[in-house]
Order: structure tokens, then C-alpha cells, then sequence
């Protein structure tokens, strides 16, 4: 288990994360029917499938234009709120990941608080408020709490597992976001197909390494 | 699902390129999802930009044109566009004179649009930005965040049209169209349900003898079900509310808009403007400007959404401006 | 009955006052029933005057205007006018410029004009009389009385209204006229049935996966339910039938209208236009004139006319001359 | 039973036949909903009410007046094609009352062909076609064919009978004229709603003297 992720390890993260959503679009789209519009999986769908067009098609080899330029086809997606949130991820990560083209736990860390932490900007959603960020922000927490010595794949497995477990706590929140804010009670017991979304992504992230 | 389209996928494109060849004389769409004007008004002119998703014609791009807007970023049904396509647009109507940028407040168009204006901050467009939330649904005094864009964006371009087609300049204009803003409160009705035409779903549910009042543009929850009330009632209580948002009493003048959903007939919107007109006279309040038709809708929605705003005698020039655009012609 | 209305009896009453309040710079109500102009047209013009039910708003009043009609005499909801209003629109208009006296082939409303055109003829008021029955829905060669008029009407009334305001003589105009009514045919599609404002009834019934070709104006029923067809695929078949109905051929000038019936959208009229163009590209004809929009409706049904016109140099500047109605302006 | 009609007898013959309509308008919309809209009884109604406030409020004691202001509030009614119909009916009735203010058999069966043949100038419709003259030809028939020495009412007995017989007629038809003619077999087995009108109208007429 390689302890480093160069270009061609980003791109295989980005091709696992996109996997996990062409083999789950469908349960999110239910997902999100019960909570809001019925849409999710397919604009979810479509964004990831331009990260992985965008991973092959790239010319050059540095992780921060690739990872740029991957925020910008997901921001071209049209997908209401879902392209500019993930769109701001990859931003935020091509933002962290300068220089330096080898990446170890603490650097991957680094460039994944960054993209959350763009996206939080746009977000402005807590832990707590049933969105994206219920999967995200523990995630980071995982990374940043990882033993330095562990190999990017593995904490990349904790963070996943953080992510899920927060996704799975949705199912009890009331929503403070997106369309589900206006079902009130009616979307408690469902989780948020965002949330779900992110943990899959995150596992699809470790399972490409 | 009971709709004369082809592949969802598509919608967007062919519905914009069947408008394309509808107003030839007055629109183009340009890079797929941007409608401007066939004739572009002058650069020493402040530019009218604004953003929405598609599904609710003839909003927002049947508004492009001489007297209101100059630009329309169209996304996908019901979604916003995304950022890049927004600072596209921004970067067409780049001018010295400045766009006057408006965005509805719903969470997509409104994470676009600041994206999109960091991006045109970047290069130093110059630019304002207004926000409309003037939905009163969940009352007039909540956040504005709570507070969706509904259609008073229309008759806001047609103000804020008319002052940059005038030549005043940004900080002008976006004064005039920031007055209106604050001067203007809309309540929505819905009676029966619309299809999303990509998923084929019902976008919500009511039972045969409901409405429900304040319920939005994509069939989020509003004020909860009643019971149906005749076009006297549902006028009455809906009418009262927006006055008092707007704070009119007696002498003051309004314009009211009674925008159909789709499937609510014009029949039915002049019985209810007649309606508001008799509790406008009992008020003292005189009606300056009164339209019934669709100007935004939600599929085939049956409702309509009640429009009130306070007019002052520039407000009422620039509206009774002349301007020619696919869904609005005032000669 | 999910309808905003108050109590059925008075549908046309309150309508027709809500009508009179959004458009009093145009028209006026007359007597109860008879809409015509704010400002008359001078006499020493042929004035135009048609008649027909409610229920279809905008029209047929909606037309009433600069350019276009004088006088329109509205009955109950889907029921033609007595012949004794319809006899004093004819007094009103009167002169001796002449009328343009403008028939839809319905059984009552021939009826009533007819009655009115024999009292006027003892008053020796002097008009001409023109029947519209461009429904090819029971063959283009159907003898006339089974051709109902449906949405031709209303450009004939914009080109014999055009003719008539640029000074022609009573002649001139029933020529102008009575070549347009014979170069023009419509095709009616529904989809989903509507309510009946008055019974509460539907006024016909169509299977979830089931479209109907050829449906009236008042749910009459047409060529039989066929399974729903793609956007493309129902234009291909309504535009084939039309263009053979007009005799159009390559080189040929046409008018297409997209006229929705209630519920369907101008997204989906937009999707359908565009696919008329790609037919029409394919077959050398040139696309004068296109118009999407809700023309003569029938209440909340979903579905559409589609109206196809041989067009010449005449007919078209006719047809661009300026007119300002409620719900049509030319500018 | 009186051998001549005078104008009081003819007002309440008027009013026998509104009595008619009142009592069965909404049998007949529910006729109208199986061949047309629904709305026969409704229309039928107004006119037939219109004919009675007609008759109460006129001034004068002449028929030719009286039914030529019944005739033309017959046709204000806005009653598609009954208001032009059946106001043609009375109307035409107005042009043969002329001078005679004291009606015999003989010349009411004139007076009533007079309506029927000016209502028949809009109509166009023949016996067999499913319309309100099912029910007006034949009765003018029995009028005509009627014993000279038979009363009114008596005479009118024999009408109204041929008029219903006429009606029922109706059942086996494909509809000419009017709604009905759109529906082609499927209204076969349903009796015309109108030519139940006319019935009950001559039915009305004897009842009322
Ligand atoms: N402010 C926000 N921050 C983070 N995530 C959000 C926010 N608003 C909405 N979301 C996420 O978006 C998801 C819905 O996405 P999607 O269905 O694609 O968009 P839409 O709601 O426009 O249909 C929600 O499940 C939620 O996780
Ligand atoms: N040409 C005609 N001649 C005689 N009667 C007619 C004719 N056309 C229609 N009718 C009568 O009109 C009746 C329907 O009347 P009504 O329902 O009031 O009018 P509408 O069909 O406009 O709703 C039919 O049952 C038929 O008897
Ligand atoms: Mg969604
Ligand atoms: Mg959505
Ligand atoms: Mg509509
Ligand atoms: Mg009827």
C-alpha cells in the first residue's frame, strides 16, 4: 500500500469516487424523493461523470490544475446547488495541493479541509443541519486525526467510515437547507441524499487508491 | 407523463431554440443557455443581467429586450445555471457603465450568482448585485433568506430597464430598482399540482376539495392546506396580507399583478382582479397598474401568484415606459 | 370545483369587469355583454364585429383594439350571444363605411348571427359576413357546415382589422379577409380534458397514455384517441395534414401559430415550434410568421390548435401593421 | 273545456309549460350529459322562465305582442343554439296571430305550424336527425289532423302525445345537428334531450288551459 499519491493516484480516487455513484444514483435519487425533489442521483450523476471526463481528457500532469479544472466542469453541471457546492470542493482542494505532487496523509488532509472548507463558504450549513456538510466536516476531523503514519488509503477509510456514520445521523435531524428545510418533521427518519452522496464518495476516493 | 416533449435530456435546448425562432426579431441565444437581445443596447448603457432555470416560461428570458433585460442565464428545469455560464454572461454584458445583476433568492441561483460575481470581481467587471425575496409566505417580517424570489423580478427588470434604457447611471439605477424591491411583497396560491417534465413526478400533492397558500415556485410547502375558498375569499385574504406587508393605506398607489401558474385560467384572474379592485376602493387605495396573465409559471400548476408593490411617479414612468420584449410589449 | 370563481351564474359578468379593470386604456363594456374599443375608430372606416361564448379567454375579447376589432359581443361559457345583443353590436358599429361582420362556424353562434343579420338587413345597416371553419380535423374537403372555426379567427381579425384601419373599403377588406380565411387551416390536439366553470363537469375524458387529434373547442370529439406521441412526432403528423390542407409547397410563405389550450405550456408550444421549422426547412417552405402563446383557450385543458397560412406580400404587411390589444400588440 | 284560447288563455298556456321545464330541467341536463354537455336543462329553464316573466309583466292584450316580446326574450337568453331556437319558435307563432285574438283548433294548429316552420329556418333539421323537431313535426301533424271540432286542449293532448312518441323516437338516432352529432353511435339508446323539452313544452301548453 503505496504511503504517497502522485497524478495518476488522484485520478484513480476521482474514477472511484464517480464509481460509487454510477452503482448508487438510483437509491439517491429515491433518497432525495423522500426529502426533496426527487433529482439528487441524477445531478450527482452528472457532475461525478464530468470529473471523470475531465480526469481523462486532462493534459499536463499537476494535481492543481487538474483539480481546477475538475471544479469548474462540476460547476458547468447546472445542478441547482449541488454544482456549485462540489464545484467549490475540487476548487478548494486545487487551491491546497501547490507545489508539492506527492501527497501523504497530512498533505491529502490538508487538500480536503481545503475543499470543505470553500464549500462551507458557499454552504454556510453546520453539522447537524441535514446537508452535505453532516458527512463532510467529520470526515475532515478523521483526516486531520489520523495517525500521521498511516498510509493515504487508510485514512481516507477512516474518514469514509466517519462520513457514513454522519450520513446515518441525518435520519434524525430536521433539515436547515435545501428544499427538504421546508418538509419540517416530515423528512425525520429519512437521511440526506447529500450526506449519503459524500460518503460514498469519500469511500469511492480510498477504494480508487 | 402528459407533456409534448421528447428526450428530457433535452429540454432546455430545443424549448430555447423553438423561443429562438418564435422572437428571432428580438432575441438570440447565444452559447446554449445565454438569451440576449437581437439588437444590443448601447455599452455607455447600464446592462440588465439576470439567472434562473428553466421550466417556468415565459420567465425569465421572454423578458430580453429593448426596455428590460439584457441578458439571461437559463439553467436546467427548475435548477440554477452554474456559476461558469453566469460569469459568461457577466463577461458579454461587461461595459464602463456597470450591469445591475438580479438574482432571485432560491439557494442554487443564489450560490451561482456570488460565485460567479467573485469571478467577475477577479477581473474588475463592474457590477451590482440585487437580491429579490419578496415572497411574504412566510410572513412579511422573517428573514429575508426565508423570503423566496417569486415574479416581482419581473416588473423589477421592466423598472430597472426603463432607468438604464434612460441613462441614469449603476448607482442609479440600482437605487430606483432597489426602492421597488423593498416596496413590493408577493403571496402564491397553488390548487392543483404540476408534473416536473424530466422526472414525470407530481412535484406535491392536494386533495380534490384544497388549495394551499404561499406554496413556492417548485412545489415547496407553504402556509399548509385549506380548504378551497371562492375567488372573492381567496382574494380578500390574500390581498390583505400584501397590503399590510407593503404598509399601503388610503391614497396610496399600487400596481398588482396576478400571475397565472398554467392551468389557472385568464377567466379566473380577472374575476379575482375584479375582486381586489373592490377592496382596493373600500381602502381608499388607487390601483395605478393592474395585469393579469403569466409572466412566471410553474409547469401546469393550477394558482397564480398575487403581486402587489407601491408605486411612486418615477416608479410609475418607468413602468409605463415604452419596451419590447417576447412576453412584454408596452408601446 | 378547482377553479377560482365565485358563484357560476355570474362567470361572464365578473370577468368581463376584471377584463374592463387590467385593460381600460383599451376597451370598455357596453351594455353587459358588448366589448369594444376606449376610443372608437372613425367612422369612415369599416369597422369589424365578431361574437362567440366565454370561456376561451383571451378570446375573442382579448382582440378587441387598435387594429384589430371594434366590437365583440360575448355570450355565456361556451355559449354563443342572442341574436338581440348581437343585433345591437351591429347598431352600435353601424356606418356607412360598412361592417366586417366576423362568424365562427358554430352551431349557435351561426344561428345568432344569422338572426342579427336579417334585423339588420331590415335596417338596412350594411355589412358583409364572413364564416371561419378552418378545422381540418373531418378532412381538409369536409363540406364547410362540419369545418368549426377555432383560432384563424384571430388572425383574420389582425389582417382584416390592419386593411380596415389603413382606410380599404368595406370590399376591400371582405376580399383581404376572405383570401386569408380560404389559404388557412388548424389542427387541434388535447391531452388532458378541462373542467366546465358552470356544471363543474369535465367536458370529455382521455386515457392516462392517450392524446386526441382533431379535439374541438368545447370538447367535441375529434379523429379518436391515439396513444401520446413525442413532441416531434405530433408535429410531424399535424403539420404534414396542415401544409397539405393549404396546398403549401417549396418556395411557399407561411404563418405558423402554436395556440395552447390552457394547462400546456410555453415550454412545450417552444419544443413543438422548433420541430415545425425543422419540417418546414426540409420541405423549402419559408417561415413568415411564428407565434407560441394562449390565444383562444378552452379553460384548463391541455393540449394545443396548431394554425397554418398560406401568406403573400399583402397578407403579411397586414399582418406586421401595428395594433394594440390586451393580449396582442404589434408594436 | 273552453273551444277558444283568448289572451288569458294563452299567458297560462305559456305558463303550463315553464311549470314543465321547472319540474324536470335537471332530468334533462342529466339527458344533455350523455349526448352533449350537460347543460340543456339549465338553458331550457332560463328561456322557459324568461317566457313566463315575459308573460306576467306585458302590457297590452294582444298575442302578436305578447309572443313576439316572449320570442325575443327567448332569444336574449344567450342560450347557444336553444335561445335562437326556440325564440324562433315563438316569433314565428307572433307573425300568424296576427288580427284573431280568439284561437279555434284550426287556427291555433296556423299559429303553431307559423313557429315551427320560422324555427325550422334555423334549424335545418328534418325527423330523424335527433333534434327538437323529432318532437315538433309530428306534433304539428297531429294538429293539423286534428278533429276541427276538437277544444284546444283536446287538440294539444293529441300534439303533446305525438311529440312524446316523436321524442322516444329519438333513442334509435345518430345525432345531425348540434353536440350529439360529435358522438356519432354512442348516443344511440339515449332520447334527445331537446326533443324531450319540446315534448314536455306541448305537454305544458294543454296542462295550462
Ligand atoms: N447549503 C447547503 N450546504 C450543503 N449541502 C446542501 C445545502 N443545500 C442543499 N444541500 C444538499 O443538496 C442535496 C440536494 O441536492 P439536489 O437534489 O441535487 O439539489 P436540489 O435540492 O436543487 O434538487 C441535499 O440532500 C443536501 O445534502
Ligand atoms: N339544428 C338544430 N335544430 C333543432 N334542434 C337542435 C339543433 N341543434 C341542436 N338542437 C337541440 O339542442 C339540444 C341541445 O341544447 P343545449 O344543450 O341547450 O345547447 P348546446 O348543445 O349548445 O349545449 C339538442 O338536444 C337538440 O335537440
Ligand atoms: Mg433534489
Ligand atoms: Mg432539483
Ligand atoms: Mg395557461
Ligand atoms: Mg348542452
Amino acid at each position: 500500500m503505496s504511503d504517497v499519491i502522485n497524478y495518476a493516484g488522484l485520478c484513480s480516487m476521482l474514477h472511484g469516487a464517480t464509481a460509487q455513484i454510477r452503482a448508487n444514483h438510483e437509491m439517491l435519487s429515491r433518497l432525495d424523493a423522500a426529502t426533496g425533489d426527487g433529482d439528487h442521483g441524477t445531478t450527482i450523476l452528472r457532475a461525478m461523470e464530468a470529473v471523470s471526463k475531465t480526469a481523462t481528457e486532462h493534459t499536463g500532469t499537476d494535481a492543481k490544475s487538474l483539480l481546477a479544472a475538475v471544479g469548474w466542469a462540476v460547476m458547468s453541471c447546472d445542478g441547482g446547488s449541488t454544482g456549485p457546492l462540489l464545484g467549490s470542493f475540487f476548487t478548494g482542494m486545487s487551491d491546497a495541493s501547490d507545489g508539492v505532487d506527492e501527497w501523504n496523509s497530512a498533505k491529502l488532509a490538508s487538500v480536503i479541509e481545503s475543499g470543505v472548507a470553500k464549500m462551507a463558504k458557499q454552504s454556510r450549513a453546520k453539522v447537524g443541519d441535514k446537508t452535505m456538510m453532516d458527512a463532510f466536516l467529520p470526515a475532515v476531523d478523521a483526516l486531520k486525526a489520523a495517525d500521521r503514519a498511516l498510509a493515504p488509503k487508510a485514512a481516507l477509510q477512516q474518514a469514509a467510515a466517519a462520513a457514513a456514520q454522519g450520513a446515518e445521523a441525518t435520519k434524525a435531524m430536521r433539515a436547515k437547507f435545501g428544499r427538504a428545510r421546508n418538509l419540517g418533521d416530515r423528512v425525520i427518519g429519512h437521511p440526506d441524499p447529500g450526506a449519503v452522496s459524500i460518503s460514498l464518495i469519500l469511500k469511492g476516493f480510498s477504494e480508487g487508491l | 407523463m402528459k407533456k409534448f416533449i421528447n428526450d428530457p435530456k433535452n429540454l432546455t435546448r430545443e424549448l430555447l431554440e423553438g423561443f429562438a425562432i418564435a422572437h428571432s426579431d428580438v432575441v438570440t441565444v447565444k452559447s446554449e443557455k445565454i438569451v440576449c437581445r437581437a439588437q444590443a443596447k448601447s455599452t455607455d448603457k447600464v446592462a440588465i443581467v439576470t439567472l434562473g432555470g428553466a421550466g417556468h416560461e415565459p420567465a425569465l428570458s421572454g423578458f430580453v429586450g429593448t426596455g428590460m433585460l439584457d441578458y439571461s442565464v437559463v439553467g436546467d428545469i427548475f435548477a440554477a445555471p452554474g456559476p461558469p455560464k453566469v460569469f459568461e454572461a457577466l463577461r458579454m454584458a461587461n461595459r464602463k457603465a456597470g450591469i445591475l445583476f438580479v438574482v432571485l433568492n432560491h439557494a442554487g441561483d443564489v450560490m451561482s450568482a456570488n460565485m460567479a460575481a467573485e469571478m467577475a470581481d477577479k477581473e474588475g467587471i463592474p457590477y451590482k448585485m440585487i437580491l429579490t425575496h419578496e415572497d411574504i409566505a412566510p410572513g412579511a417580517d422573517a428573514p429575508a433568506e426565508d423570503r423566496r424570489g417569486l415574479v416581482g423580478c419581473i416588473p423589477l427588470y421592466k423598472i430597472a430597464g426603463a432607468a438604464a434604457e434612460a441613462g441614469k447611471s449603476l448607482d442609479e439605477v440600482y437605487a430606483i430598482a432597489q426602492r421597488f424591491n423593498e416596496n413590493m411583497a408577493t403571496l402564491a396560491v397553488a390548487m392543483n399540482t404540476a408534473t416536473h417534465p424530466a422526472s414525470g413526478q407530481k412535484i406535491f400533492e392536494l386533495a380534490e376539495d384544497e388549495m394551499e397558500i404561499g406554496m413556492g415556485q417548485h412545489g415547496e410547502a407553504g402556509t399548509g392546506p385549506s380548504k378551497i375558498m371562492t375567488a372573492d375569499q381567496t382574494a380578500d385574504v390574500m390581498l390583505t396580507r400584501l397590503l399590510l406587508a407593503i404598509k399601503a393605506k388610503a391614497g396610496d398607489r399600487v400596481m398588482l399583478l396576478i400571475n397565472g401558474s398554467g392551468a389557472t385560467t385568464l377567466m379566473e384572474m380577472f374575476i379575482v382582479l375584479r375582486a381586489c379592485k373592490m377592496i382596493l376602493d373600500a381602502k381608499g387605495i388607487t390601483l395605478s397598474v393592474a395585469r393579469c396573465g403569466e409572466f412566471l409559471t410553474v409547469q401546469e400548476m393550477a394558482g397564480f401568484q398575487m403581486f402587489a408593490a407601491k408605486m411612486d411617479d418615477e416608479l410609475l414612468r418607468y413602468w409605463n415606459a415604452p419596451c419590447n420584449t417576447p412576453s412584454l410589449t408596452i408601446g
